[in-house]
């Protein structure tokens, strides 16, 4: 029931979202998170930021975090969505959405999903910097911490 | 991948320590879980010593599912290794 | 900061979150929620649902609602739109953004500011049934209860 | 409006059931707060009274701004009487 999709292309959160309510009229309300690239990091300016993923597990741990939020609340279908390769500020990165009859279960879905997906699924995100170095973010305990108030292990 | 064989992947700052994405590795005898494969990579090169070095960043999954230290290895699995994943 | 808006015509989720984030490079996500018209209410199959809503005090009670979403959390910008007049099944009705340098700053402002539309914006809805009757819709307590949890009484 | 006049609003049911969306009205003396104004309106005409004596369920805005009973009401107010929101 899940839309998963890892593409370079730039996301559209409104073509997604008329893809995942066409033709429907059960649906109360749709969630969403869309994450962009910020120009800075850690206090410094960056110029871009380079995604790299596991292709196959990627897919697997997208379709694992969407079954895991369909388990958990009414839902009529999701949507997660990653780019991967080079991307400059202001662009986006990742979309996220949850269609349920019900406004709470659309919202906490989306939430559960985003903090899923990035202690799970196999993403590494590169910045470089204007002065021309460039450095692997590091993972952050407060996503660790984010995944872990749903009561599943973040790993 | 025949006989013995596992296929070895690598991401991020270990692809670029190590300097492949991915190695075929015939197994050794007694190479039968993570951490047992772990300490023959680091003893095969001193870029993989360097990469493995980091020790607790490093995570790994078996057959794309997460694995820990003591998960068993067999032939014709499909092994990676990466830091800690940071997406979204 | 805000963008408020009432209005006859569907709403463009694309269009209005492309509004939001032109020319910005400083935020990190943005959290939306989207409701759209069910086709059926407490077991009935409906028609159409007509939005009746009390214009400058809408206005003004959308601006308060913003207004203390931006005093809660870091946001970098928020837009809330509402529909009126006649609806049909799976049409929008309300979308709400969020856009913060963090994602669970846009996440919990846009909980927040749709549970608030919800009970402080004068809006009234009124479903027309297949059978041919109409009824208004009575507030629900759930959603008192849902404004309430952010430690605001609900009115 | 002039004098001591204020404007009174219906919404949604009140709307209906009372016939009119807006009407102008001549404050009597004695007449200075919401419940004072609705016993006022209630007793104005019958289709006042029926769409009032729903009673709890109506909810009062003076000048746009959500008014209890007891709030005043002054020459010149607009003042609107409508069931709880349901927008959303």
């Amino acid at each position: 029931m899940a839309t998963i999709r890892v593409q370079t292309e730039a996301i559209d959160i409104g073509a997604e979202t008329a893809a995942l309510t066409a033709g429907r009229a059960d649906i109360g309300g749709i969630g969403s998170f869309l994450g962009t690239v910020r120009d800075t990091a850690g206090g410094r300016k960056i110029t871009a930021m380079s995604l790299e993923h596991y292709p196959g597990m990627t897919e697997r741990s997208l379709a694992a975090i969407a079954a895991e939020a369909e388990a958990r609340w009414p839902l009529l279908g999701c949507t997660l969505i990653h780019r991967v390769g080079r991307l400059l500020p202001g662009e986006t990165i990742v979309l996220v959405l949850a269609a349920s009859p019900h406004r709470h279960a659309a919202l906490e879905a989306t939430a559960f999903l985003i903090d899923f997906l990035k202690t799970k699924a196999p993403f590494w995100k590169k910045e470089s910097f204007v002065e021309g170095d460039e450095e692997w973010v590091s993972a952050r305990d407060a996503d660790d911490s984010a995944a872990a108030r749903w009561d599943i292990a973040a790993r | 991948m025949s006989g013995a064989g596992i296929k070895v992947l690598y991401f991020a700052w270990l692809r670029e320590k190590i300097g492949v994405a991915e190695e075929d590795i015939e197994l050794a005898p007694g190479i039968a879980t993570v951490a047992a494969l772990t300490e023959w990579l680091s003893a095969s090169s001193p870029r993989h010593e360097a990469a493995f070095a980091a020790g607790k960043t490093v995570r790994c999954a078996v057959n794309q599912d997460f694995a820990a230290p003591d998960a068993p290895i067999r032939a014709g699995d499909e092994v990676a290794f990466f830091p800690p994943v940071t997406g979204g």
